[in-house]
């Protein structure tokens, strides 16, 4: 279900920050294709991100999102070694969950 | 108006002189913002996404005879990827041909694989084909970032090959006149904001050579160089330059040997 | 957010009215842990209804908010958006774009293991106030920046 | 044949020691090798959309221009003049007498660069490109630098009979004044028609446009 996301987690002074690419077209809705037929929208529509387990952040976008979206945040705590997940679940109920190791 | 007309000119002067600062501090306050966005935009290039899956795809078994491409030879012997870039285009004794990154993929997709590589071939950009193809240049790409470009001179089909690709890019043609030179042949110039590589420099070849690939971020799509080019000689309004022609290597080499000694920063992030 | 329940039912009537597909209804809310996409708000075509949706009667203007964004973007289909809130008890930072047709681009919660500091990036129609709305304590603030986007080469 | 021989010797000379790649010249321009040239075009492209292959198929002047260093050189002097000649004399002017037409949708074209690709229609209106290369309104932030900032143009050049000629002769074929200039020759080659190149004079020379205000 869609490419695997790209996710960087590095810990620092008792703060993580996480960088996220996704791999997704997020049509606005708003375009049309060449023959002038709207082409439908179809973006991420939530994100959500654990911490070894423990939900730490959600996040609810529209198709302003640029094409394959980039998200970067911090989280209190964490460590090297600890596990970042990421999943996001798109307008057409697709979703996607990938995993990055804290460096 | 009965003011002398000395005085008219001095404030016209003036007024010239005043506006023109005012220009150009606009300019450089324009010039920094961009600055700013660009490297925004560095930190997190989408390009790696499509890294990844050119990795994949060159990692796994495909095509009728099922093998994957690792064993690939790319000019630096078989299977070997790092590096391997930045010496290319060159000389191939087995195709007899000089070849780029991507013809060069073709090649082995034919013979490793037995893949029908006309279809890649004729696939217009944005196929599930090309997809691909750009995809395993970028890959291959980015296992030569921070690497010297050093495209080989021995040869004398690389020499003839260089001799040509300097001819394509001063030939004009159709409605409008166009050669690559017309825009990639002058120091400092833009079209809109967008500054042009004085490709015959080796300042300017480095600048086109070293940064595509690249993930385009005005349609979100990965771009190759052959995707580049082709791109350049539409806007030109010349035929379409077929996938892996010589003209396409032509073009490379010319831009590759005049770029060597560059590092290679592939792949790139691009307006 | 308060006014939730009554999101929901204007978030069902609206994706039945629209012939959503059910699997965005069905497959998608069970889903969601915190709460139901504000679709009212993603869909306001001004930034007064998209605020009206998330439930803000009353923002007023902070410099405890900052958004660090280039003044000006080469191209308006990526421009990237770093907000930050230093206003204690931050619960939520959002991210509109004055001009687009949807004006809302984005709602982060943030949680009590998170700072109030997120990247993202928008996509612009043209030169626009770019509006983040921040939520403490119950609270709405906002804080707003222009960023001038300019036309792209050759074709346009 | 000694000559050549001398270059070979030099040339030898010049491998010898560890150079960058391609230290040395070698022929490359219009005249080296031209039978392989033309293979390399026939077999590296082929038509697409309104696109065909006789875009390939140069004019005089695009292939006296295809050599930067000869065209550019010195004894080129008189090429370069005839050249610049044949071009004025295939200028077409205003059918009806009337050099300026419509400032406003001057601009329109001179904003768009559409037009003639092989990605566009054949019915698609054709843009000047004018923004790519220059400045023309202070208030646009993009343009380019190609060309030379047209801002203030018709302050400076006027409305005299002269003013609307020669700048008639530079947008209809700007290789009417300059035979290699990288613009293109907008009515000559039938990029744009008669009233839009009226409508770029207005652009250019009313003083209410905004290229003069």
């Amino acid at each position: 279900m869609g490419n695997p996301m790209k996710i960087r987690a590095t810990a620092k002074d008792g703060v993580t920050e996480v960088k996220v690419l996704m791999s997704h077209e997020m049509e606005t809705g708003f375009r049309k294709d060449s023959s002038g037929n709207p082409i439908p929208a179809w973006f991420i529509a939530e994100v959500t991100a654990k911490l070894d387990g423990k939900d730490v952040m959600k996040a609810q976008w529209g198709p302003s999102i640029s094409k394959n979206p980039y998200l970067s945040f911090k989280i209190k705590g964490g460590a090297a070694g600890g596990k970042v997940a990421i999943t996001w679940v798109d307008s057409k109920g697709d979703s996607r969950t990938d995993q990055a190791t804290i460096a | 108006m009965t003011a002398h007309p000395r005085a008219g000119l001095a404030t016209l002067l003036l007024v010239a002189a005043v506006s023109a600062g005012v220009a150009r501090a606009e300019s450089d306050a324009t010039i920094e913002g961009i600055e700013k966005y660009r490297e925004a935009l560095r930190d997190g290039n989408p390009a790696e996404l499509f890294e990844a899956q050119g990795e994949e795809l060159w990692k796994k078994p495909a095509g009728p005879k099922s093998v994957s491409l690792e064993t690939c030879d790319l000019g630096m012997g078989p299977g070997v990827v790092a590096g391997a870039y930045a010496h290319l285009p060159r000389y191939f004794a087995d195709t007899d041909k000089v070849q780029d990154a991507e013809s060069r993929i073709l090649t082995c997709m034919a013979t490793l694989q037995g893949v029908d590589v006309k279809k890649y071939v004729d696939a217009r950009w944005t196929s599930p084909e090309k997809d691909e193809l750009v995809a395993l240049a970028t890959y291959v790409s980015g296992q030569s970032k921070g690497v010297k470009v050093a495209a080989s001179a021995t040869h004398p089909k690389e020499r003839a090959m260089f001799d040509l690709g300097k001819r394509m890019f001063y030939f004009q043609g159709g409605p409008h006149d166009f050669s690559c030179a017309t825009c990639h042949g002058q120091e400092g110039a833009r079209i809109r904001l967008q500054d042009l590589p004085n490709i015959p420099t080796q300042k300017g070849a480095a600048a086109g050579w070293t940064s595509w690939p690249a993930y385009r971020v005005s349609s979100g799509q990965m771009w190759s160089m052959q995707w580049r080019l082709a791109d350049c000689f539409r806007q030109q309004r010349f035929p379409e330059p077929i996938y892996g022609s010589d003209v396409t290597v032509a073009l490379s080499m010319f831009m590759a040997a005049t770029a060597n000694g560059a590092t290679m920063d592939t792949p790139g992030i691009k307006r | 957010m308060t006014d939730q329940p009554l999101n929901r039912r204007g978030f069902l009537a609206r994706a039945a009215s629209l012939g959503l597909t059910t699997a965005l209804v069905t497959t998608l809310a069970p889903r969601l842990a915190f709460a139901e996409w504000n679709k009212a708000a993603f869909e306001g075509k001004t930034p007064a209804d998209a605020l009206k949706s998330l439930g803000v009667a009353d923002a007023k203007e902070s410099a405890d908010i900052q958004i660090l964004a280039s003044d000006i973007a080469e191209n308006g289909a990526v421009v990237p958006v770093q907000a930050v809130s230093k206003i204690p008890g931050t619960t939520q930072i959002s991210v509109l774009i004055e001009k687009n047709p949807s004006p809302l681009a984005a709602v982060f919660e943030i949680g009590p293991d998170m700072l109030p500091d997120v990247t993202t990036r928008v996509k612009m129609g043209q030169t626009s106030n770019v509006v983040v709305l921040v939520q403490a304590g119950g609270k709405h603030f906002t804080a707003t920046k222009e960023i001038k986007v300019t036309l792209g080469g050759c074709g346009g | 044949m000694t000559t050549n021989l001398r270059i070979a010797a030099l040339s030898a000379l010049l491998f010898a020691a560890p150079l960058p790649a391609f230290a040395a010249e070698s022929a490359w321009g219009p005249g080296a090798d031209d039978a392989a040239f033309e293979a390399m075009l026939k077999s590296g492209f082929r038509e697409k959309g309104i696109v065909k292959l006789d875009r390939l198929k140069q004019d005089a002047t695009q292939a006296f221009c295809s050599d930067p260093i000869k065209s550019n050189a010195k004894d080129a002097a008189k090429a370069r003049a005839e050249i610049e000649a044949a071009n004025l004399a295939a200028v077409k002017w205003p059918s009806d007498g009337k050099f300026l037409g419509d400032f406003k949708a001057g601009e329109k074209i001179a904003q768009s660069g559409r037009g003639l690709t092989s990605t566009d229609k054949a019915d698609q209106v054709n843009g000047g490109n004018c923004y790519n290369c220059h400045q023309i309104d202070k208030a646009e932030i993009s343009y380019g630098t190609i060309g030379p900032s047209l801002v203030g143009y018709g302050k400076l050049k006027g409305t005299s009979e002269e003013a609307l000629k020669t700048t008639w002769a530079r947008i209809w074929n700007s290789k009417s004044s300059n035979a290699c200039s990288n613009m293109p020759r907008a009515g000559h080659m039938g990029i744009l028609g008669e009233q839009q190149v009226k409508d770029l004079m207005a652009l250019l020379l009313d003083p209410n446009s905004p290229v003069n205000k």
